[in-house]
């Protein structure tokens, strides 16, 4: 049941060029968040300062796998993400100004300011995120429940990292979804890193699609993080569970480009040199342009357009309010008539 | 706001009476279910479910693999997307392998969404001891899950609370835990106090989360307790009545929200607090209870407050040790005379 | 690396009198622990009541798996079992008297009354229990990585259910055991029910061996709950375990004789009929026989050096005193000067 | 009890003495060893095993994968076979994923087996909020830990404590949860009170495990408290010290046990009391505080007590409205002078 893709060629260019887009985009939102992040941080580095304070952990280097699965989805599709969600936020079509304001703790956020980078909850696109690890697979058993038992052919995309498939509640939500054959696509972003830890520490086999047999169901690996193969491999995916044919597995092999977040020396991290020639943008750039699919002025108009939204999407959050702190312990429970 | 269909005086176990509001509460409406351990069939292990299977059948009254993490996450999922789950963990004991679930995000999914997100689910829960079922399995937990933010905590003592409760806890927009004594549900084969079987309204029956009751009016002292000790404590009060001390028994029936103003105008008219709580001493409900009124105005004591509760021990297997550990008749009417003294 | 074992012919026959000797005290033990547990609970059934109050789960129809498997440990090997420990517990040569005692709340248990039948622990031959699904996992590894870590050939054995096999506790534990090369034999008793749920509603794979796959591990299933070939199964896992090889993983089919606890009526059992027919002493019993291995005289005298045995330990318990109620909060610490 | 080996004037920063007294430790005794996620090379996310995988190497400061459950329970099998385990949850936040083992075996087995097994064992974990790290990274919950009976739970708040409850730690035969607060910790890249490095004593500390601390003696009003807020207690009582109010402040140090004593007396001497508590209002510390007072002797309150606490929200993010809720300078200066109006 074990499948290994590696790169095709075949792709429709134009699906091809909306992944480029998907990517680029994520990855001017998240050099912009990394500015404004430490823009105001010193003297020093003081974590809980300045405009976007706490923990940032940043995708860069994994938007392959965000733009070759979401591709795939409709804001009818559930996603349940991580610590490191803003790929998956930004490609599954999450509200990039209220996405950027609650990660700039405004009242205008999709939390109004209580969540954060680690919980952003946007129910239009049935989003969401979990800052504890693999405990965003549970959750999304029951959307996947909710759209089965309605009668649709919606599915939810649960997102973990290669680190979390050691935990519990992996091992639980894959047996629970194969059992009751509910439609969700378990995603593993195996970035080879979990903080510190290599992945040869923390995980007994080479390839969690190996696990996918202890559920008897399908279990795909995609090599090279490459984004056509994630599509390709997570297109047949998706269909199958539309299919109501069950749910299935697949890891990504991708890369983390910074530190686990903002602030990690990294000082643990030996192949931290190669690391940037294997960024995939500028990868999958070279392979478009060989294609003749991508020239100068496209790429020019792609990076504006990106520039443009997320700097929109920044001004935004600046210019928001900040929450009322009269108000902070509002939301605990649902108000009344509310219903 | 305790809504009632009309008089009756059909009596009821417990178990049946929570069955009963869910039952009228999934023919309402279809997207309520009920899922866990040994819930369909086999009816629930305390009779939670008694009947239920019968009448809707396996795809709305769901068996579980032992997998609580998954399928308490489940039921947050669903409810998220506008289903109305109830889940249950067979003892409140295994919190332990779900609570992530349970209390980073079923509790605080709508907060970290600045309201937008609903989480309209119940967790239903055994809890209690006196059986010899050892450290494991006889806990009542209620003062860790009332401890940390984002779930209403409710605790019936007797079948009619437990029914309008349940019926509350279902329409809850927001998450609702649901903690059952097991020595409350009458069951055939435990110990019961004759409580446990007692009038309950037909139809809906519905109340109100948040509210205590007095369970029995008194001059003399106050007890405040909840849940299977309220039973004791109405013994105690009975017993005590003989020696012409009043007692006023207050039933919490929930710990979130907790009705503090309850406790004070109770403790306002007596002038002397016992607690009597089932869950450990320190750090929890009876502490909880002592501070609230102290803190509003310390001179409505006319005594020391006494606590009568589980010390802070694991819960022994023998018999004689859970019963010398066991808040019931002997130390709840020793605490009373004490604060009487 | 799963392999599926069946009954074979070829043991030692004196090994094979041991294996029926052991299940038929632990048989003889379970009955009349069944005796006793049922004589006071009257009138009616109430659960708190009688000389042993509380849960009961019995292990009739499962001494197959703790026989074959134990035969080949010794004290100093570590054993860590379920809710339902009966089996494991004597056949690993914990003390019969004061494991009795204990079922029976006295002061001369091994945890003085404190513990109950869930919750045995006998120091002296590394035997532990838990009444927690899964939980009994965990701890093993940190005994098998004693050892390990002093140098010895010394393993554990850690038990659960099928049902268990779907607890997150199961997966990170073979997956830290795997990763760490720790000698532990983890064994999995599939009597196909937890509690009323059909392993066909637990399990999203009909054989659990198939899982020890996802951690790259060797993974065995015996079928037809046969001592003998459990036995076969078991030595070459607990044999590779001590020569360093790591952690493996054993799924016996067996069978639930009785009811999941005392009092369970089992209504959800379709089965039922046929399960007597299937006790493994008898047909072990007729093997035997048949091989010339055993005749009416020994059958008479296994039978009643096992009752002996167990009636002295019953007898032990019942002339043993009650537990100072005083005390009932003593053991919560470890006192001063024990170390 | 206190035993410091020589004087010093040496300063060192919390996550350096702690380290300090694990190092000590394991050269000691082989059986030590320290195990949890990033502790090694990384040094622990909060600078617990600073500089000790340079000194001990990958076979006793081990790196675990992301599985709470196996690595908290391998801690608790090694330690019943005699090893000294020292486990770190990263984040108490976490515990949901491993309460089981902590709760359920690793403070309940030697009370089970009659005292016949000992699990010593140290379980560390990082607590508290204040830099924006959202509902799920910023609480304390040691009302959780210290409710649940058969842990003793250390909080230690400055350098020399740190080191000294360390070395208690390790050494003691029952399980212990230390729980360092990050803001006491004095990293490099958190906001950081002065206190947060200090004299601490070379070579072996102890400092036993139960006793509070006078942080500061005072005449006025007694602020129980512990862990970072003893710092926020000290710069009130400094502010208030120029108004002539003389604030008393205890460090408790423990929750469990929890030294009553040295509450009550300070509270005799003031008969005011504010206790500060950075977990969560209700249900938890600041209640048993208040009611152990109050159970014992009502009459040596002279006024309302106050609470000064987390309130029963789940922690938000954006500083301005995390700032709101926590017990900061304000609210505790706010609660001192309600207490003596
Ligand atoms: C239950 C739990 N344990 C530990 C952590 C701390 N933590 C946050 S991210 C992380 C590493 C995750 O690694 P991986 O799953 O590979 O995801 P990545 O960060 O590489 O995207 C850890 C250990 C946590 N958030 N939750
Ligand atoms: C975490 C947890 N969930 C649920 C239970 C209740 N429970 C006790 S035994 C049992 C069934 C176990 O089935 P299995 O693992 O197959 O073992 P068996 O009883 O068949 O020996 C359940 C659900 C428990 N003790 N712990
Ligand atoms: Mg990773
Ligand atoms: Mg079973």
């Amino acid at each position: 049941m074990t499948t290994t893709v590696t790169p095709q060629q075949g792709l429709d260019p134009a699906v091809r060029l909306d992944l480029y887009r998907t990517m680029v985009l994520v990855r001017t939102y998240e050099m912009a968040i990394l500015r404004e992040y430490h823009a105001d941080k010193g003297p020093g580095f003081d974590i809980g300062k300045g405009l976007i304070p706490g923990e940032m952990h940043l995708a860069a280097g994994q938007e392959p796998v965000a733009a070759g699965v979401c591709a795939h989805l409709t804001g009818d599709d559930a996603v349940t993400a991580t610590h490191r969600p803003h790929h998956f936020a930004i490609a599954h079509g999450v509200d990039l100004e209220r996405m950027t304001a609650e990660i700039f703790g405004r009242e205008t956020g999709l939390g109004r300011g209580r969540g954060g980078h680690m919980h952003l909850f946007d129910p239009d696109v049935h989003f969401s995120c979990s800052g504890i690890i693999a405990e965003g697979y549970p959750p999304a058993l029951g959307q996947a429940f909710a759209f089965k038992r309605r009668g649709t052919d919606r599915i939810a995309v649960a997102v973990t990292g290669e680190g979390a498939s050691n935990q519990g509640a992996f091992h639980e939500s894959l047996n629970l979804a194969a059992l009751w054959d509910l439609p969700v696509v378990f995603v593993v972003e195996d970035n080879k890193w979990g903080i510190s830890v290599p992945r040869s520490a923390s995980t007994s086999v080479p390839s969690n699609a190996d696990r996918a047999a202890a559920y008897g169901i399908p279990g795909v690996r995609v090599e090279g993080n490459d984004v056509d193969a994630v599509h390709e491999a997570a297109g047949e995916l998706v269909a199958r569970a539309r299919r109501g044919e069950g749910p299935s597995l697949l890891e990504v092999e991708t890369l983390r480009l910074l530190g686990h977040f903002e602030g990690d020396a990294q000082g643990y991290r030996p192949e931290l040199a190669d690391v940037e020639g294997e960024d995939p943008i500028p990868r999958y750039e070279a392979r478009l342009t060989e294609a003749g699919l991508l020239d100068g002025a496209t790429r020019e108009q792609v990076a504006a357009e990106a520039t443009a939204r997320v700097e929109a999407a920044i001004a935004f959050a600046k210019d928001s309010p900040l929450p009322d702190p009269a108000q902070a312990t509002r939301y605990v429970f649902a108000e009344e008539g509310s219903r | 706001m305790t809504t009632t269909a009309a008089p009756t005086t059909r009596r009821l176990n417990t178990s049946k009476a929570m069955a009963e509001a869910i039952a009228q509460e999934m023919r309402a409406n279809p997207e309520v279910f009920y899922m866990g351990e040994d819930v369909g069939p086999y009816g629930g292990i305390f009779g939670s479910t008694t009947g239920l299977f019968e009448e809707f059948g396996p795809s709305r009254i769901i068996d579980t693999p032992i997998s609580e993490t998954a399928f308490v996450g489940l039921g947050i999922g669903a409810a998220v997307e506008g289903m109305r789950p109830i889940v249950e963990l067979m003892f409140a004991d295994f919190m332990g392998v779900c609570l992530d679930q349970i209390y980073n995000h079923m509790a605080k999914i709508h907060f970290e969404s600045g309201g937008n997100v609903k989480v309209p689910m119940v967790l239903t829960t055994a809890v209690g001891g006196g059986y010899s079922d050892g450290a494991q399995h006889s806990q009542t937990l209620w003062g860790t899950f009332a401890h940390l933010p984002g779930m209403k905590v409710v605790v019936p003592s007797n079948p009619a609370d437990a029914k309008g409760l349940m019926t509350s806890a279902i329409r809850d927009d927001s998450p609702v835990v649901y903690m059952f004594h097991k020595g409350v549900m009458g069951l055939p084969w435990m110990a019961k106090n004759r409580r446990s079987v007692d009038v309950v309204p037909e139809g809906e029956h519905v109340v109100p989360i948040g509210r205590a009751a007095v369970a029995r009016e008194g001059t003399d002292v106050t007890v405040v307790t909840l849940s299977l000790s309220v039973h004791h404590a109405l013994d105690v009060a009975d017993t005590l009545a003989e020696d012409g001390i009043s007692v006023e028994v207050i039933d919490l029936r929930s710990l979130v929200p907790l009705d503090r103003e309850a406790v004070l105008s109770s403790v306002a008219k007596t002038g002397r607090l016992v607690v009597v709580d089932e869950d450990y001493l320190s750090f929890g409900l009876s502490g909880e209870i002592v501070a609230s009124v102290v803190e509003t105005d310390p001179s409505l004591l006319r005594a020391a407050p006494k606590r009568v509760a589980m010390p802070d021990s694991p819960i022994p297997y023998a018999h004689v040790l859970e019963y010398a550990v066991l808040p019931l008749h002997d130390r709840i009417e020793a605490g009373i005379r004490e604060v009487l003294a």
